[in-house]
This record gives C-alpha cells, structure tokens and sequence, in this order.
C-alpha cells in the first residue's frame, strides 16, 4: 500500500509554526513544575532573610531527606495504581528495630540489616496480600500501618530506643563533600529510582500496569511480582528512612513518622504523579517534595504563627495541583 | 466430517465455562488447521469472546481443554498462552493510554541492554516492522493521542508482532475505517501464506466471505453447525444458522411519510468543529451520516447533543431552541444520543442492566415527586429486555458482564424509555452487533421513525447507510460535503462524496 | 456498693503511646496486685473518646476512675458524665477546669501544674547558664513549641516565665513550632530557628517534652553548638533523656525534670481504692514536684523516687 | 459440514435448583457482612464479660454516633468515586464554631445554625473545587483538611470553648426512649441517607456516577450538580457530628477529630463500599461501623495493651475487608 493512512484520513491538519508552538508548549508544559519551583525559590531567596543561604539550604535538605527517599519509590506504588499507607509506621518500627538489635548485638551492622529485612517483610506482606488476595490497597495498608505501628511500641515498650554504638551516629550526622549523609542517600535514591523508571522494564512495565493492569497482563507483564516487588522495594526503603532518622536522632523513637504517609504522597501528587496511575516522573517527584520542604521551610523562615501554617500548606498543596491542573487542561484540549 | 487433510494446529475439546447464572459454553469444540482463517459466527451473547479468552489463558475452562499440535496445554494466565506462541486480539481493546505505540508494541517484552531498556533498538525494530507490513503509526506516539482505528491498529500489530503460530483476532474491523481494514486484510493473508493458524471473528458477513477458509457458528453458547469450507455456502445459511430464523433482506427497508422538519442544525460550531455545519432531519426521516473515520461527525453530533461545548451556532427541535451545551435541555427536548465508544460513554459497568435502562426516564416516573418507581423500572427493563432479546440471566446483573451487542442494546433502551422521544441520534449503533440483533435494530428505527422520530445514524458501514437510511449526508474533514436522496445514493457517489479530494475514489483494493 | 464486691478503678489517659502514661499505668498495675483490685487501662487520646471510655468503664461496673483528660476544659461534661454514671472521679496530671477556666476544686487531684513543671524548667536552664556564666545576651533561648495541644503550651509559657525571673531577655527567646511532636519535627524546627539567629553564641532549649528537646539538641550539635553551648531541658526523664546520659561524652542534653509516674500512678490508684472500698475520700489536692535530673544524678534520682 | 443438535439449544440452561442454589448465594452474599457482625457480636457476647448489658450497648452506640452520621455521607462521596479528608477537622471547626457564636450571641440556636452553614460552606468549596476544576479530591480535601484545622486553632486561639448555656449540653446528654439523642440523630441519618441512596434520583445518580462519570454525563445526569451537592451534604453532617460532640463534651475542642476521616472511610470500606465508585448499601455501612465501635468496645472491656490493640485493629479490619473479597471472587469465578 502505498499511501499512508495518515494522509488517507487527512489528519495532518497542522502547519509547521503550528508544530513548533506545540513543542514549545510541550516542553513549558513538561517543566511547568519545575519552573513553579525555580520562580518560587527566587522569590524566597530574594524575600525571606536567611532563605538563600548555605546552611538553611542545607537544613532544607536535611528536612527532606526521609520524605524524599520514600516518595521515590511512592511514585512507583501510585504509578501502578496502588496507594501506601504504612510507610510512616515502617519508618518508626525500622527504627527501633535497628538500635534494639544493633544494641542486643552490639554490631550496627547487623541492626542495619535486620532492619531492612524487616522492612522488606513489612512491603512484601503488604505486596502479598494486594496483588495476591486482591484487597484494596488503602485498606491492607491502613492495616499494617496499624498493626507495624503496635509492633514499634511494643518491641519499644514505647519508650525511644536509645544506640550505643558511635559508629552509627556519624551515619546520620557525617558530612561528605558538604552535605551530610542523609542528603546524599537521598539524592542516590533519586538517581536509582529515575533510571529504574524510565530506562528498565521494571519501570515501564510499573507504568503500564497502572496504565491499564488488564492490558499489561494480557501481554504476559508478570504483573503480581511487580507489584510485589514495588512494596517489598517500599518497605526496604522506608525501613532505610527509619535507620537513618534513628541515627540522626540517635535513638529508635516507636512514634516517629506519623503523617509521615500523607507528606510523600502530597509531594507525589504535587510532583504530577497521578493517583489514577500510569503517570509518573521522578522530577516531578523531585520538584514535589522540594516545594514542600522549600514552603515548610519559608514559613518557618518568615516566624509564620504555627496555627496559619495549616492555612499556607493547605492553600500551597492547592494551588500547586491547580496550576498542573490547568497545564493538563490546555493539553488535551 | 470429513477429517481434514493437514492435523489441526489448534483444536477446542468439549469446552465448558459458566458464569453465576450463564452458563457462557457448553461442550463446545472445534479445530484450525495452520495457514487457514476459521471464522467464528454467532449472535451476541453466543459465547465467542469466552471462548478467546480462554484460548488466551485468560479464563480457565470449567470443563474440556485446548490443543495446539495435538498437544494438551494448560493455560493458567495469559502468559502461558504467549508462551505456548497464542496471540489474541480482545474484543474489548487492552492498550496502555499513557504509554507509546514502540511501548505497547513492544509490552512485556522490550529489549534491553546491560539491564538498561535500549530504546533505540526498540524504536528502530518497531520502525522497520511497521515498515514492512505497511502500517503507518508514529512509534512514539502516545496511544490516547491516537483515534480509535489507530488504536485498533496498534491492537492488531502488536499481536502480529509476537510471531505467535496461532492468532485470534475479535472482532478486529469494528473500528476501523475502510482503508484500515483493507490494511489489516493484506496481514492477515501474508500471514495465512505464512502458515499461521488464525481465528476471525466478526459480525460481517462480507468480511468472513472474503477472509476466511472455514467457519463454526456457535449460538447459545454451543456449536450448531461447522463448515470445513465456505465454497457455496450461502449468506442466507449462514445467517439462518446463526439466528435459528430466516432473516431474508437484513436492512428490511420501510418507506415512510415524512413530516415536518423536527430537527435543525444551523452553523453549529465547537471546539473540534471548526467549520459551521447545518442540517435539517424530518419527522419519521431516518438521516445516514457517512463519512471515514475521523470525518468529524461524532464530534458534531455531540456538540448538537450538548456533550461538547457548543461555541456558535442554533439547533431546534420542532422550532424550540435546545440550550447551548446542556444535556439535559436536550433530553427535556426530546434529542436523545447513543454514543459510539460503548465502554467510555455508554454503559455504567458495575450498575445492574436495569439502572443501566432506567437512568433518565426514571425522572418522569417518581411516586410521590421523590421516589423512584421500582416496580415500574422493573417493566420497563423488563419489556426491553425482551424486545430487543438483551441476553442476560436477570435485569439486576451488572451490565459489563453481558458480551459487547447486548450492551449496546440496554444502552439503545435507554432512550426508547424516554416518554417522548422527538429526535434519536446514534453513533454506530450496530458496531459489534449480530446480524440478528442488527435487524432488530433497524426495526427499531423504522418503528420509532414511523412514530414521528426524526432518526439520525452515523455508521462508517456503507451499506448499512444505503440500506437504512432515507438520506445519506457524506462528511469529510469536519464538513458536509453532500446529500443523496435514498434511490440517488449508491457506493461510488457516496464513498467519493465522503474521501478527501484527491484520494482515488474507486474502492481501494490495492494492496 | 457492697463491701465485698470485688473493686474495679478504671484509669484513663491521654496518650498511651507517652512513656510517662505507660509508666502510670505501670504503677498503677502494681497498686492493683497489692491491693487486690481490678485495674482497667483505656487510652482516651480526645474529647469523645474520654466520654465513651467513661460509658465503657460504667458497663462493666467500675466504681471509680482517674484520669489525665487530654483537655482540662472537658471538666464540666466529665464530671457530668461521671455522676450520671456514678462513677467517683480523681484527677491526675491535669487539672479539670470549669466554664470558665476556674480549677473544679470538688475533683481530688494529685499532679503538677503544666506550668509549674515549664517553671521548673526555665529555672534550671537558668541556674546552669548562670553556672557557666553564659551572658543572656549572647544565648538564645529554643521554645519548641507546639501550641495546638493545651499543655504544651502551658508548659513551654512556664518555662519562659521562669528564664525571664531569672533576668532572660525576653527578645532572645525564638519560637519553633514544631508540625507533629516527634524528634524529627522539633529537629527541623530548631535547625531552622538556628540558621535565623546567628548571632548567639550559646543556646539553651525547652519544650513540651523530652523529645521536642533531643530535637533541638540534634540540630544544634549540626551546627556545631555542642555541649559546652548547648542547654537542653527536657520533661519526663524518659528514655530519650537517659539514653543522653548514658552516652559517654556529655551532649547538649543537659537534664530532664522528672515527675514520678510512680507517686501519680501509684498513689491515685490507691486513694481511690480506699475511697471505694473504705470510703476515705482522698485529699481534695496533692501537688507533687519534679526534680531536675542530670548525667550526674540519674541514677540516684531514679532510685530514690522507686522508678 | 456436521451439526449438533438443534434440539439441545431450545432447553433452559439452568434447572430449577441451579437457579435456588444461585439465589441462596444471592442473598448469603449479600448479607455475608451482616452475618459476620452476628457472629462477632454473639461470640463477643458470651465470651467477654459486661459486653452483652444494655449500658454498654448505649455505651458503643454513643461511641460510633460520630463515625455513623458521617460514614452516611462519606458513602455518597466514595459511591462517587470522591474522597473527603476534611471530615475531621470540620467536626473540630464547627464545634469551636458552634461555641464561639453561641457564647458570643447567647443563642445556641445562632451557633448551631452558624456551625452548620460553616460545614456547608466547606463541604461546597470541596465539591466546587473537585467537580469544577475538576482537581483530584484526595489533595483537594487534604488542603482543606489543613486549612479548616487551621481554621479551627485561629478562631479558638489553640483553646477548646466552652459552652456557657445549659440547653446546649442537654442535646448532648438528653435521653429519649432509653437511648441518647446523638444516638437518635445518627439512627435517623442512616435511614434518611439509606431511603436518599436506593429510592432516590439522587442516590442511583451518585451510584452511576461512580459507576462511570462520563456515560452518566451522557445519560443527562447533573453530573458536576450532584457532586458538589454530595460533599455540600457531607459538610453538613461532618459539622452536625461536630455540634453533638462539642455538646457532649460541653466544650468545641480544635484538635477534636484527628484521625476521624480515615476511621470513617475504613468504615464505610468495611462495609463494603468500593473506593472504585458505583458500589454502597446502607446496611453495609451500619455494619461496617458497628464492626469497628465492636472491636474497640470489646477491646477495652478486655482490658487489651494499647499497644496491642493496635494490632488487633489492623488485624480485624484486614479479615473483615479479606471475607468479604473471598465472597467476591466466588461471584466473578
Ligand atoms: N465475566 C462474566 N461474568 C458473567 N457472565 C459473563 C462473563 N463474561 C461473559 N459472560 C456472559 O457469557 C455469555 C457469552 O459472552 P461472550 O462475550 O463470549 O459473547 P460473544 O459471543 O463474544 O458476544 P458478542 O458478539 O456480543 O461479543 C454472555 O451471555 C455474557 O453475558
Ligand atoms: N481520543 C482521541 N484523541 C485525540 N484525537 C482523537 C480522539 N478520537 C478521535 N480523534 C480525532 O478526532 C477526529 C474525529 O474523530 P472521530 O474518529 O470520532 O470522527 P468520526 O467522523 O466520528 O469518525 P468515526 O465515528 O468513524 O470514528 C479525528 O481527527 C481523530 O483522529
Ligand atoms: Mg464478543
Ligand atoms: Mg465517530
């Protein structure tokens, strides 16, 4: 055949400066977040005393930290169409689970390691029983939240679980290059969790189950062990967050991490990642947990009374989905 | 009969599967023999799409089992049937929106380096195939941002592309425009020439006269009747077979009197309507809207219903001005719409048939002002259900568990519930239906025609739109480009009238 | 009540996942084996949920209960509530006030006040700066503040009513609000209240309790305030302060004050018994003191007090 | 070319006891929750001491009070495929609401009519916002969530109100026919909600519309009229349930409510509501409710850690959610 169909039809209605708009567009579009972030970030640094400074950047960053590692691999349970609810408890139990064993073993080491094993427990339990048992995801890990919070206070007796061992505070507290350990974890999170998203098959095949889980398992996706494996990794990483905040607070504190949940699933959808799945990107994430430290930040920054705080973050969280709201509108116009 | 002269690559032994309360087969088998098509026939309903799926390892059988080269195989999930070199195209189609055609192509099995998906790799195999079998889609072209036909198409390649030795195709054509479907025919014949094993189905007759070798019509949910070659088999036979009734013309037309202008469309425009469109339909005029596909005439048909924002332009109905954009002022007028895409637009899947019937006529049937009628809604799905022969156990089962023409029907039932129905749009009202259920469809439009209801239909069928309507309006690239009068319309003044200038206008049958 | 029917106390509080609530309890427990009566423990962490405790502890035919309501300003409906259900009440902690804000005198109570104990604090972060002869000028005071919750406020006010007495510039003392009352919150709120105010050289920090202030220790020690210009004063000798004590160099957690969980645990259980059992009502008001603990006198501290 | 025989196809598929067999399903199906609770409850019953005495089933019925008013609403809203966070804080806002406006005008009538119009006010930006700008309604309502808990410390200066006028307890407090007004007003929610959800235009047009928002559009559903009306109703009844618990407490507590909207939506889920839109019964619901104020009745009257109760929280809520899956999946074999 020697005509394309496209012609046949007559689709090609556009011209070339029409194209080019639309490249433009494209690209405002794919890093409208981003340059929200940037104009906001000048603004702040121009405006607020102390905002645009070395340390306050790194405290920001600091403050991020545990939000970020986790909404990277969020931005993997909420691209596959699932929801995480029991990563604020997994922080807290990894915690206390790493000073009650490094402590009882005296090697840090191995307080490490039972710790993520146990956070790998945790996410594969909650893997199991939502890709396996079909039970709505909210649900299964509003239970393990539950339950893994109950595990925290009681391997505690809910009292904070202090270290011994000094080796382990320098993991939180150690600077290399400038900025501290945590900050780093964290930025290596990013970079492993950007490349598992768009250059494996892990990635795309996240994507494509959230996407349509019928059509990614009519074309033989394995798509249970995915999404398995996306808690499992969930919990292994949050049980990362939870050490190296215990090393950071040098103790395993049982009620760390409440609400913990609700901000990196914000800084998720702030970021573009979108709850009815098949949409993700790590910048967005990025850019989304980083204006909500940067607002978290400013407000304290600027001495905001902490009762109209509530009213600044909740009009943020709003304004910022409006704007990629609009951005959505233009597009599939 | 006769044994065949090559074994069977694939064969269906005694298969049954029943749902809660449907028993979908019962003791059904049938074999295909490699480099053959074997078309699958029956009414909808009939238990043709289980049957696929099971092929597909998508529903185990209750009872029997499938063959492939005389060798039992147990498909426990669709990865199995892959494996086992088992490609099915769904009925219902199974795209992934956010993803590109190279992705969805290439879905679960994209090529990878050191771990790393090599994306060049992958696009440039996917140009090259595309390349060689004559289909033109951007590979990285997001599937949302494609028309449905191209969805279908990327549907279609994507099994193809598996280089599996057995291939189930359901329902394929049911969105693609003319020249599409010329597209996948050649396909289909390189690959019997290749040797594939391939299942068609459809509701087309021509299309199973033309591709297919052999042909099993089911009914029921069991086979009555297999034919090893379809030399000499009659249309008619066909049809009979499949309906258990004789049909004789499909289209069974009946002339009118036609009344005053009851809907006028003037200088529509909207947002994908660039052009002001006008046009008038009569009372009891049944109104053919033909055109390819991407023509514009959904587009416009929903802007006239108030679906889509409507930016310029009137349109009445018996001379009262219908709002801008407002459904409900439409309905209130009596401008009904069935839209074509049945899944997105149509049916409320998890909500019982009944509601599904009794959505918006429940308004004018409230006890009290308040309560909706239970008994009456129970009626009237009831009547429709039997009028219009909606096989389902019940009214009360979820409507996405009825097969695609049975859903199509409940959701036509709908607007015949309304009590005073002035005007009926429908957007392929026959997409995916049986040729039974077609006819008893087109009766429908003569029945409420004959009442007064001045009928729209756009169909990307021609000969649906030559057998049904009474006027045939051709669209191309979101403008009317003609009128014929039934007797004027005929194949060649109407296909010309709807391609794009300088596109031949002969029917292409040039591949 | 009959003389020999078997006494059941309920013992409600409001934050069960607190140590301190748990070491009550324990007390409490511990009154409950030795006196022979049946304890029963119910969270209450809000206003409804202190009511439907109360209904609970009425089903299953409690003669009594103390409480550490998560709200003082719930006194009136508790007592209410209490007396519909005939149930006799004690405070502990907390001190229920009425309408308007008096202290409901006819409720015995055994406690400290929140801002009694905030005082305590302040005085002791005085007393040691003094110690160090740190110039108030040059030290910025830490107030981690969370003042959605009642107590936390009274608390952290006292603790400033105390410094400034004690000649604290008033201007010097920085406010930071923490989101939630975990560590990790007051860390971000004391690291950003540092990066504000450069210009002291020394800090000194308090809060609602022992965490908020481990926070503020951990973000000074960041930024390089250790222990010899870091004082921290926390509340409740719980774990937190003493795993800082337990550390072999000093941090800039300096002390905690301690109530004893034992005295308020122990001791309302079993004034209630007795009010129950021997209808001895207790004394209308018990206050208690807490006591500065220190990496110095931990240990001591804590045997003394039982704990 | 062979046939089978015609004669088989005319036979009905299914016998006669098929067809009893089907409906005994039916109706076990339906009712498998119910059933579930009676047997809780019956075990409950004779194993825990004091649990079956009429003051403790007053007791658990004033304890769900709240969570039942509410979860009538919030079944609307996820029967809608929406998602209301903001429940909690506006049960916090319109009590503080309801006693400034009372104290400061010496009217309980004024406040309680200023407090509802408030929870109307909420409720309608929610669904204005979500159904007109079209945002997702998890992050809208988590906005709202922190804006009116902000709302509510500001206006209470972060200090519960009390309430000076004693017709205002008595609503709280008053018994009618052995049962407690708020226990009234919550009967008298689920019958209201139960006859609006399956005898009304309303209710089956919120069913379609979770079913499919886009085929109710077309079927001349109000689609964008009805959402807002579901989460302007929701408000209502969150700031209903705020006045009766200010009432009950004699005091409007701003920090009342925390943790209220993931309690009422468990509920609801338990009950068999889907998160996935077009699913709800009423009965499911109550249920749902009752399942939850049960376990944590029984709970306390057994004297359980709290430590531990976090666990048999999480334990139960995930059986309940589980069973009913089981049942289900025998539906769609
Ligand atoms: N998951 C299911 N649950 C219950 N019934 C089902 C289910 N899937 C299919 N059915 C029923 O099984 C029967 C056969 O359906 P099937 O989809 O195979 O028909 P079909 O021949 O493909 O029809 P069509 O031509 O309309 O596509 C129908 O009555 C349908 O309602
Ligand atoms: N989901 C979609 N996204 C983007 N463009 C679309 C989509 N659906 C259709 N289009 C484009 O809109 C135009 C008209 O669409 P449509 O195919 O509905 O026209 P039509 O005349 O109704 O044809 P038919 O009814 O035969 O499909 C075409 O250019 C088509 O490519
Ligand atoms: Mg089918
Ligand atoms: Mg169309």
């Amino acid at each position: 055949m020697t005509e394309t169909n496209a012609a046949a039809i007559g689709a090609t209605r556009e011209t070339q400066a029409d194209r080019r708009r639309a490249l433009l567009w494209h690209i405002v579009d794919d890093y409208s977040l981003i340059l929200i972030f940037i104009v906001l970030f000048a603004v702040l640094s121009f405006t607020v005393e102390y905002f645009f400074s070395w340390d306050n950047v790194v405290g920001l960053a600091l403050s991020v930290s545990q939000i970020g590692m986790v909404a990277c691999t969020m931005m993997f349970c909420l691209a596959s169409r699932d929801f995480d609810l029991s990563v604020g408890s997994t922080v807290a139990f990894a915690g206390v689970m790493c000073a009650i064993v490094a402590n009882a073993s005296g090697s840090v080491v191995l307080g490490i390691a039972a710790s993520l094993v146990a956070g790998a427990v945790i996410g594969a339990i909650n893997g199991v029983v939502i890709a396996k048992l079909k039970i709505n995801a909210l649900i299964t890990t509003l239970a393990t939240m539950e339950i893994v919070r109950g595990l925290a206070f009681i391997t505690s007796h809910g009292q904070a679980v202090g270290v011994t061992s000094e080796a382990f505070f320098t993991l939180g507290a150690l600077e290399l290059f400038g900025l501290p350990v945590p900050v780093w974890v964290t930025v290596a999170c990013f970079v492993v969790f950007g490349v598992l998203l768009n250059k494996t098959i892990y990635g795309r095949n996240t994507l494509a189950i959230g996407g349509n889980p019928d059509a990614a398992r009519l074309a033989g996706v394995a798509v249970d062990r995915t999404r398995i494996a996306i808690f499992l990794i969930q919990g292994v990483v949050a049980a990362l967050a939870g050490i190296i905040l215990a090393s950071r607070m040098t103790s395993g504190q049982p009620n760390a991490g409440e609400g913990f949940e609700l901000n990196v699933i914000s800084a998720c959808v702030l970021g573009g990642v979108s709850l009815m799945g098949g949409r993700a990107s790590i910048s967005g994430v990025l850019v989304g947990v980083l204006i909500m430290g940067t607002v978290q930040n400013a407000m304290s920054l600027m001495n905001i009374d902490a009762f109209y705080q509530y009213l600044v973050r909740g009009a943020i969280l709003l304004i910022a989905v409006l704007v990629d709201q609009l951005k959505n509108r233009r597009q599939s116009r | 009969m006769t044994m065949a002269t090559t074994a069977p690559r694939l064969e269906f032994r005694h298969i049954g599967k029943t749902f809660p309360g449907v028993r979908a087969l019962g003791d059904v088998g049938f074999s295909v023999r490699a480099g053959s098509v074997h078309g699958l026939l029956g009414e909808n309903g009939a238990g043709k799409s289980t049957m696929m799926k099971i092929l597909g390892g998508e529903y185990i059988p209750d009872e029997g089992e499938v063959a492939i080269d005389g060798e039992v195989m147990h498909f426990r999930k669709a990865a199995d049937a892959i494996a086992a070199g088992v490609a099915v195209i769904h009925q219902e189609l199974q795209y992934v929106p956010e993803l590109s055609v190279m992705e969805n192509l290439l879905l679960g099995r994209l090529p990878t380096r050191f771990g790393l998906v090599d994306r060049r790799a992958a696009l440039k195999w996917t140009r090259e195939r595309l390349d060689a079998l004559g289909v033109d889609l951007d590979p990285r072209a997001r599937l949302k941002s494609l028309s449905i036909g191209q969805r279908q198409m990327v549907e279609i390649v994507k099994a193809i592309l598996r280089d599996a030795k057995i291939l189930a195709l359901d329902e394929p054509t049911s969105s693609l425009s003319h020249r599409e479907t010329e597209v996948l025919f050649r396909l289909v014949n390189d690959l019997r020439a290749q040797g594939k094993a391939m299942i068609y189905i459809s509701h087309r007759l021509d299309e199973i006269f033309e591709l297919c070798d052999a042909a099993t019509i089911f009914r029921d949910g069991r086979k009555v009747a297999d034919f090893d070659t379809l030399e000499g088999v009659t249309r008619d036979t066909l049809v009979q077979r499949m309906v258990g009734r004789d049909i004789g013309d499909i289209f069974g037309y009946k002339p009118r009197e036609q009344g005053e202008v009851r809907l006028a469309v003037k200088g529509v425009t909207g947002r994908a309507v660039q052009q002001p469109v006008s046009f008038e339909v009569r009372a009891g005029e049944i109104v053919g809207f033909f055109g390819l596909v991407g023509a514009g005439r959904s587009e416009i048909m929903r802007v006239v219903y108030g679906a889509d924002r409507r930016l310029g332009g009137d349109v009445t109905v018996d001379g009262r001005a219908v709002k801008a954009s407002h459904i409900r002022d439409a309905i209130r007028s009596g401008l009904v719409f069935c839209p074509e895409d049945r899944k997105e637009d149509g049916i409320i899947g998890v909500r019982s048939v009944s509601e599904n019937i009794n959505i918006s006529a429940r308004r004018n049937h409230l006890t009290a002002g308040l309560f909706v009628n239970d008994r009456n809604e129970a009626r009237t799905a009831d009547t429709y259900i039997e009028r219009l022969r909606i096989r389902t156990p019940h009214r009360k089962q979820e409507i996405r568990l009825l097969s695609g023409g049975n859903q199509q029907k409940a959701v036509l039932s709908r607007w015949l519930a309304e009590k005073d129905l002035r005007v009926l749009i429908v957007d392929e009202p026959t997409r995916g239906i049986d040729v039974g259920a077609k006819n008893e469809i087109y009766n429908v439009l003569y029945e409420l025609a004959a009442r007064g209801v001045a009928v729209v239909m756009i169909s990307s069928e021609l000969p649906e739109v030559l057998g049904v309507a009474d006027r045939v309006i051709t669209m191309c690239r979101g403008r009317i480009t003609a009128q014929f009068n039934r007797g004027e319309a005929n194949e060649e003044n109407v296909l010309a009238a709807a391609l794009p200038e300088g596109a031949s206008a002969t029917p292409m049958r040039n591949a | 009540f009959a003389a020999d029917d078997p006494v059941k106390i309920g013992f409600v509080v409001k934050q069960p996942e607190e140590p301190w609530f748990q070491d009550e309890w324990k007390y409490a427990e511990q009154a409950a084996k030795e006196k022979g009566f049946t304890l029963v423990k119910i969270a209450a962490p809000d206003g409804g949920q202190v009511l439907t405790a109360i209904d609970n502890l009425k089903a299953q035919h409690a003669q009594g209960f103390v409480i550490c309501t998560p709200d003082v300003k719930l006194g009136p409906s508790i007592v209410a509530k209490a007396k519909m259900n005939r149930l006799k009440l004690m405070t502990v902690d907390d001190r229920l006030v009425d309408g308007s804000g008096k202290p409901i005198e006819a409720v015995p109570h055994m406690g400290i006040s929140a801002s009694k104990i905030g005082e305590q604090v302040g005085q002791a972060i005085a007393d040691e700066m003094k110690k160090r002869g740190w110039k108030p000028e040059e030290t910025g005071a830490l107030r981690i503040s969370y003042d959605q919750l009642p107590t936390a406020k009274d608390r952290t006010d006292g603790a400033i009513t105390a410094l400034t007495a004690a000649g604290f510039p008033k201007a010097n003392v920085v406010n930071a609000p923490q989101a939630k009352t975990d560590t990790e919150n007051a860390f971000n709120a004391a690291n950003i209240a540092i990066t504000q105010n450069p210009k002291y050289k020394h800090w000194v920090a308090f809060g609602l309790n022992d965490e908020a202030v481990l926070g503020a220790v951990r973000a000074a020690e960041g930024r390089g305030f250790r222990a010899d210009n870091m004082i921290g004063v926390g509340i409740g000798g719980s774990k937190s302060a003493l795993n800082e004590f337990a550390k072999a160099e000093p941090t800039g957690f300096f002390g905690s004050v301690l109530i004893s969980p034992k005295r308020h645990g122990y001791e309302t259980s079993v004034d209630m018994y007795e009010w129950i059992k021997n209808d001895k009502a207790p004394p209308p008001l018990t206050l208690t003191t807490g006591r500065l603990v220190t990496k110095a006198n931990a240990g001591e501290v804590r045997k003394e007090m039982g704990l």
